[in-house]
């Protein structure tokens, strides 16, 4: 027991270690440039591997919530399916449409997949694990994701395609709608942290009082703040029941309908990461980062943590996913507009009077009452206006 | 309260997947090649000639009537009919179709064929495993392919087969019988002819009066 | 933006002539499209994703269903009529044999009656299921409700199987009567089947029915008024959604409806939602049917003794049979010149009348709402193009 | 003059130009995205952290998405004809150098600009996201609610326009 107390530690931060090691059989010259390149090969491998293992979960779990098997032929319990999808993908043909433009057809894939890669640069991943610790970082990081919009807008232009337009119109007009309440969402956390850096965010997070950490979803203002933010991510990752640039039963495939092959692998590939991106940055803005959940657990490394917390919130995505109908673009806009931005406008609003209380049981009731009544106020604005409700029937004689 | 409706869905899917690890007769989903559903006993894909006994060729009942060729929706079988007759199953001399072939990519199973034949000699069959890399031959079933035994019917469809052998011995019983009463008649009638033979040559007419064909 | 050149069914020419229609986008969703419900087009003319014109193309499944009849005698016809609305080949099968009696004048057996209205509504149960399952499949729920509706097809259609010998293309009326009896054992296993229905039911409106993205994607979408569907021939759910009291079985009280106690649910606005609830209600009253056929299902034959098989031969005259197929009003119009095949054969498809009014729907609305109220008017193209 | 510095700066240099160049509109766009990327990086080689992400926000993020929304919005997809005389070429080049010699000497005059110059090492970022942050709402902190005020008074206008047409469409 003793001797794993010890090792523990070691073992949190074996990659560090490893990496150093390596690092200091270069010239010192070398050191920065390597150092890069080890990280930048390592983030690709853990979440491409990442994105294999989440399609098929994704599947496996779908077709459980649909009371089917799911993907269990190729390998143990359908274990190399990924390996299978790739190796069809990259065999596929690649067809591109004859009026298609085809350097922005080509590219845009491209431009997706590193758009959606770089936003791993600020996210510590864990203890001591971050690429780069930036000043500026949960900026950069929101930056680079609009890089995401014009890549859509490549793909959807230059296939010359309507559908693909449309898909790309409905995208860009999505992305655009929900960055905002995201980056709002996001904002309560720097201002309890006043830093924009991540590493200080998640350091900020990882002290305990008694078992319980200080994660900032466990307070009013970021619970909403988690809940508004997890909402715009998944419209910003395009998941159902936002999923309407790709809504296949109308719009075929939305902005990648004329890619096929290895570069439609792409898409997908570009998709899920950027999914991760933003579920990694709301695992650091308020589930603590790498941080462990109770004081007692915290011997278990650190990055088996934050990839933990990951693969919680993708078995949430694809639950909602296997539940959820899409909604309408105008829908989409009003749960944009009038609940999503007021609601986080109000959170600072409610993130500000946290901090200025006087810390006790006043101060959390004073806050959750902000929270309940306003979300009660908006939804029900947004359900007033529609005036949808169960209707009861009647029946002939 | 807005997500009420949500969360309700989230729970159903949410019960449905911890289900399906749970009570297995959610997954309705059979693994087919290693597991089959159970044959039901009515189950009918394409059609196949029935033959008695060992030999297909000596044992086919169809007598080529070519009411099922008439009657079919989609004209899917071609039948000649041959030149020459051989006896049936119930020593009937008859005729034999020279060819008979169903066409199944044309088939649409209906069973009418089934229906019409007087003879019991076309049934459905339940081999579903047809893929032929063949488009045109492959799925042009002549008459070697099609003939399928007694036997093979009793196995698929053992009620129906039951059914029909009974009626078939019955027929066969009564025709015995027919046959045998003719036979005596015949026996009798030869032997009344063998003792009036005699007194043939007074009475050249009454013999021909007691034949019974 | 380039334009289809398919000339009739284009809106190239409104789009030379009209002004302001050059600026509108036009695009043809089918016949290759994941939600046309099989092989249907829509050449829809948008503003933005405003529906501005929308022309329905059809024909691409026509298979000269009714030009063939009239060279088939009238048993050859029967395994066509499984094709046409391949969702529900009973009722299909039940039409056509009722417009066959009526034109030869054939009684049936008690217990064929039964039999008929057993299957039939089991038939309505599994296309109800299933259309709902196809329209959240429309609105993008992964899959999920079709799944369940499946699972619960599966069984009725093992029931189906059993009885009839195919899962799909049963083939099982003849006029008369039916074409088998029960198997030894069907009647209590489809008891337990009807019987676990409602369970079915149950999960899909907990799934399903109060779901506000739900609400909000049909509420007030694809209204339907009761005087463009009474004028518009529109029957089935699709009428009595908007309130139109008018259900064959209760009008006509064929076969022996008017023997079981059910209620015809009407809706009061007309729209996708309607449509979508009125259906959940009509399983639950198909479900008192069934068992109150299956509790009283008589003994005795299943097929008038009088009725041949070959040489078929009805006296020359004409006649009309329908029923309240699960989409809406089938009907069958016959007339024989006293010759083993008709003289003329006409279906009266409900899918096809129903689809009628698309346009009448579709106008003003998203292309997301396009998808979503072709789904609730529940076409099969096997029916629709024949 | 740093390898990282050359590659950067001819690609913002190709980006600019193919933007003035290209015939299709949206390619000229997508050039002009380009550029602005490479701008950005050259802030964050500077270490304008801050200036550098701002500039990806909303230069790449909007204004690029902007400017192809109003390409689409009016329909033209076909390649823009060429201008006939080469008197707009000439004046454009004569604007632009004269603009590129204002800068140049606004640069070389500037103090802070020849200090950096004699460092060395590039420099940790001389003003943290803290420090700007810390201006904006101390010092600058009226010209900030003014310039929200007047954003939020176009915004406003702006929905007011848009919801017009619309009552008009209808």
């Amino acid at each position: 027991m003793t001797c794993l107390a010890l090792w523990m530690p070691q073992l949190d931060q074996i990659f560090v270690t490893a990496s150093h090691w390596l690092l200091s059989y270069l010239p010192a010259a070398l050191q920065p440039l390597a150092s890069a390149i080890l990280s930048v090969a390592a983030i690709i491998v853990a979440f491409a591997t990442l994105f294999a293992l989440t399609t098929l979960l994704e599947r496996k779990g779908l077709g459980r919530m649909q009371n089917r098997y799911g993907p269990n032929r190729v390998g143990p319990c359908g274990l190399f399916q990924p390996l299978a999808d790739g190796v069809k993908s990259l065999t596929k043909e690649d067809i591109v449409p004859i009026r298609a433009d085809r350097a922005v057809h080509f590219m845009a894939p491209v431009l997706l997949v590193a758009a959606s890669f770089m936003g791993y640069a600020v996210l510590p991943i864990g203890r001591n694990m971050i690429m780069v610790d930036m000043n500026a970082g949960v900026l950069f990081f929101f930056a680079v994701g609009s890089l995401m919009e014009l890549a859509v807008f490549m793909a959807g232009w230059s296939s010359r395609s309507k559908y693909s337009l449309l898909g790309a119109m409905r995208a860009i007009a999505q992305m655009i709608s929900y960055e905002v309440p995201l980056v709002l969402a996001s904002i309560v956390v720097l201002m309890q942290a006043g830093s924009l850096s991540t590493v200080s965010i998640v350091n900020m997070q990882a002290s305990y009082s008694g078992i319980w950490p200080h994660w900032f979803v466990f307070t009013p203002w970021g619970f909403a703040g988690f809940v508004l933010f997890m909402i715009a991510a998944t419209a910003e990752s395009n998941r159902s029941p936002f999923d309407l640039p790709e809504g296949e039963s109308e719009i075929i495939a939305g902005y990648y309908t004329e890619y096929s092959g290895f570069k439609f692998a792409l898409f997908f590939l570009g998709e899920y990461i950027g999914m991760f991106a933003t579920s990694g940055m709301a695992i650091t803005l308020f589930l603590g980062g790498w941080s462990a959940p109770f004081s007692f657990l915290a011997w278990v490394p650190s990055y088996l943590w934050f990839f933990a917390k990951l693969l919680t919130i993708i078995a949430i995505f694809i639950w909602v996913r296997g539940t959820l109908p899409r909604l309408r673009m105008d829908q989409l806009m009003n749960l944009a507009w009038q609940f999503m931005l007021p609601m986080t406008l109000f959170n600072l609003i409610i993130a500000g009077v946290w901090h200025f209380m006087p810390g006790g049981l006043l101060r959390w009731l004073v806050c959750s009452t902000m929270v309940v009544v306003p979300c009660i106020l908006f939804g029900g604005g947004l359900k007033r206006k529609k005036k949808f409700q169960i209707r009861t029937y009647h029946f002939s004689q | 309260m807005v997500g009420e409706g949500i969360l309700k869905g989230l729970a159903e899917t949410a019960r449905n997947f911890f289900g399906s690890y749970v009570s297995k007769d959610r997954l309705t989903t059979v693994q087919y090649p290693e597991q089959r559903e159970p044959q039901i006993e009515a189950t009918r894909d394409f059609p196949f000639l029935v033959y008695d006994g060992a030999d297909w060729q000596q044992g086919m009942r169809c007598v080529a009537c070519q009411i099922c060729e008439k009657e079919c929706p989609p004209k899917c079988i071609y039948i000649d009919k041959s030149k020459d007759k051989k006896p049936d199953a119930f020593g009937k001399s008859q005729f034999y179709p020279a060819t008979f072939n169903i066409d199944i990519s044309v088939c649409m199973s209906c069973q009418i064929c089934v229906e019409v034949c007087p003879f019991d000699a076309i049934k459905m069959d339940v081999d579903y495993h047809l893929s032929s890399d063949n488009r045109f031959g492959g799925l042009m079933l002549n008459k070697q392919r099609l003939s399928k035994s007694n036997e093979y019917y009793n196995a698929i469809h053992p009620t129906e087969a039951a059914a029909v052998d009974a009626q078939r011995a019955e027929e066969k019983a009564k025709l015995d019988a027919k046959a045998k009463a003719a036979a005596d008649a015949k026996a009798a009638a030869d032997a009344k002819a063998a003792a009036e033979s005699s007194l043939a040559q007074f009475a050249p007419n009454q013999s021909a009066a007691g034949d019974p064909q | 933006m380039s334009t289809a050149t398919h000339s009739a069914a284009s809106f190239e020419l409104e789009q030379a002539t009209e002004p302001g229609m050059d600026q509108l986008l036009e695009i043809a969703m089918g016949p290759q499209h994941p939600s046309t419900h099989g092989v249907f087009r829509m050449n829809v003319l948008l503003d933005g994703e405003r529906v501005v014109r929308l022309k329905p193309v059809f024909g691409y499944l026509h298979r000269n269903h009714e030009k063939i009849a009239e060279n088939e005698t009238y048993l050859g016809s029967m395994p066509y009529t499984d094709r046409l609305d391949y969702m529900c080949p009973l009722t299909n099968n039940w039409a056509y044999a009722l417009a066959v009696e009526k034109l030869a004048g054939i009684t049936v057996p008690e217990r064929a009656e039964y039999l008929r209205v057993i299957t039939g509504e089991l038939t309505r149960l599994q296309n109800h299921a299933c259309l709902i399952g196809f329209l959240m499949q429309d609105m993008g729920a992964s899959g999920t409700p079709l799944m369940y509706a499946f699972r619960q097809r599966e069984i009725i259609l093992d029931l189906f199987e059993a009885l009839t010998g195919a899962r799909m293309m049963c083939n099982y009326m003849r006029f008369g009567g039916c074409r088998v009896d029960l198997p030894a054992g069907w009647l209590d296993q489809a008891k337990k089947v009807v019987a676990e229905f409602p369970l079915f039911l149950d999960e899909y409106e907990r799934l399903l029915v109060s779901n506000e993205i739900l609400m909000d994607r049909t509420q007030d979408v694809g209204v339907l008024s009761a005087e463009l569907a009474i004028s518009a021939g529109i029957s089935g759910p699709m009428a009595r959604a908007s309130g139109v009291d008018y259900d064959i079985r209760k009008v006509d009280r064929y076969s022996i409806y008017d023997r079981f106690n059910f209620r015809v649910p009407l809706g009061s606005h007309g729209d996708v939602y309607d449509r979508f609830m009125i259906r959940v209600l009509e399983m639950r009253e198909s479900v008192s049917i069934l068992q109150q056929a299956m509790r009283d299902i008589p003994e005795g034959p299943i097929v008038d003794p009088k009725t041949k098989i070959r040489g078929f031969r009805p006296k020359p005259g004409e006649a009309y049979g329908r029923i309240e197929a699960p989409k809406g009003e089938l009907g069958f119009y016959l007339v024989s010149d006293g010759s083993p095949n008709p003289y003329r054969y006409r279906v009266r498809p409900p899918s096809l009348i129903n689809l009628t009014i698309l346009e009448d729907l579709c106008l003003g609305r998203n292309v997301a709402d396009v998808v979503v109220i072709l789904g609730s008017i529940d076409i099969v193209m096997g029916e629709v193009d024949r | 003059m740093t390898a990282s510095f050359m590659i950067l700066a001819v690609l913002t240099v190709a980006g600019t130009v193919s933007a003035m160049g290209l015939r299709n509109a949206v390619h000229c766009v997508l050039a002009l995205a380009l550029s602005f990327a490479g701008i950005a990086m050259l802030y964050l080689q500077l270490g304008a952290q801050f200036v550098g992400f701002t500039q990806i926000l909303v230069y790449v993020g909007a204004v690029a998405i902007l400017a192809v929304f109003a390409i689409m919005m009016t329909h033209n997809d076909k390649p823009m004809a060429l201008p006939d005389s080469h008197a707009a070429w000439v004046a454009g080049c004569v604007v632009a150098v004269a603009v590129f010699a204002v800068l140049t000497r606004a640069i070389v005059s500037s103090t802070t600009a020849v200090q950096i110059q004699t460092q060395t090492v590039a420099p940790q970022p001389g003003v943290t996201v803290q420090q700007i942050g810390d201006a904006l709402l101390h010092r600058f902190v009226v010209p900030l609610e003014i310039m929200g005020v007047l954003l939020t008074a176009a915004l406003i206008g702006a929905v007011v326009i848009a919801m017009d047409r619309r009552e008009e469409m209808k």
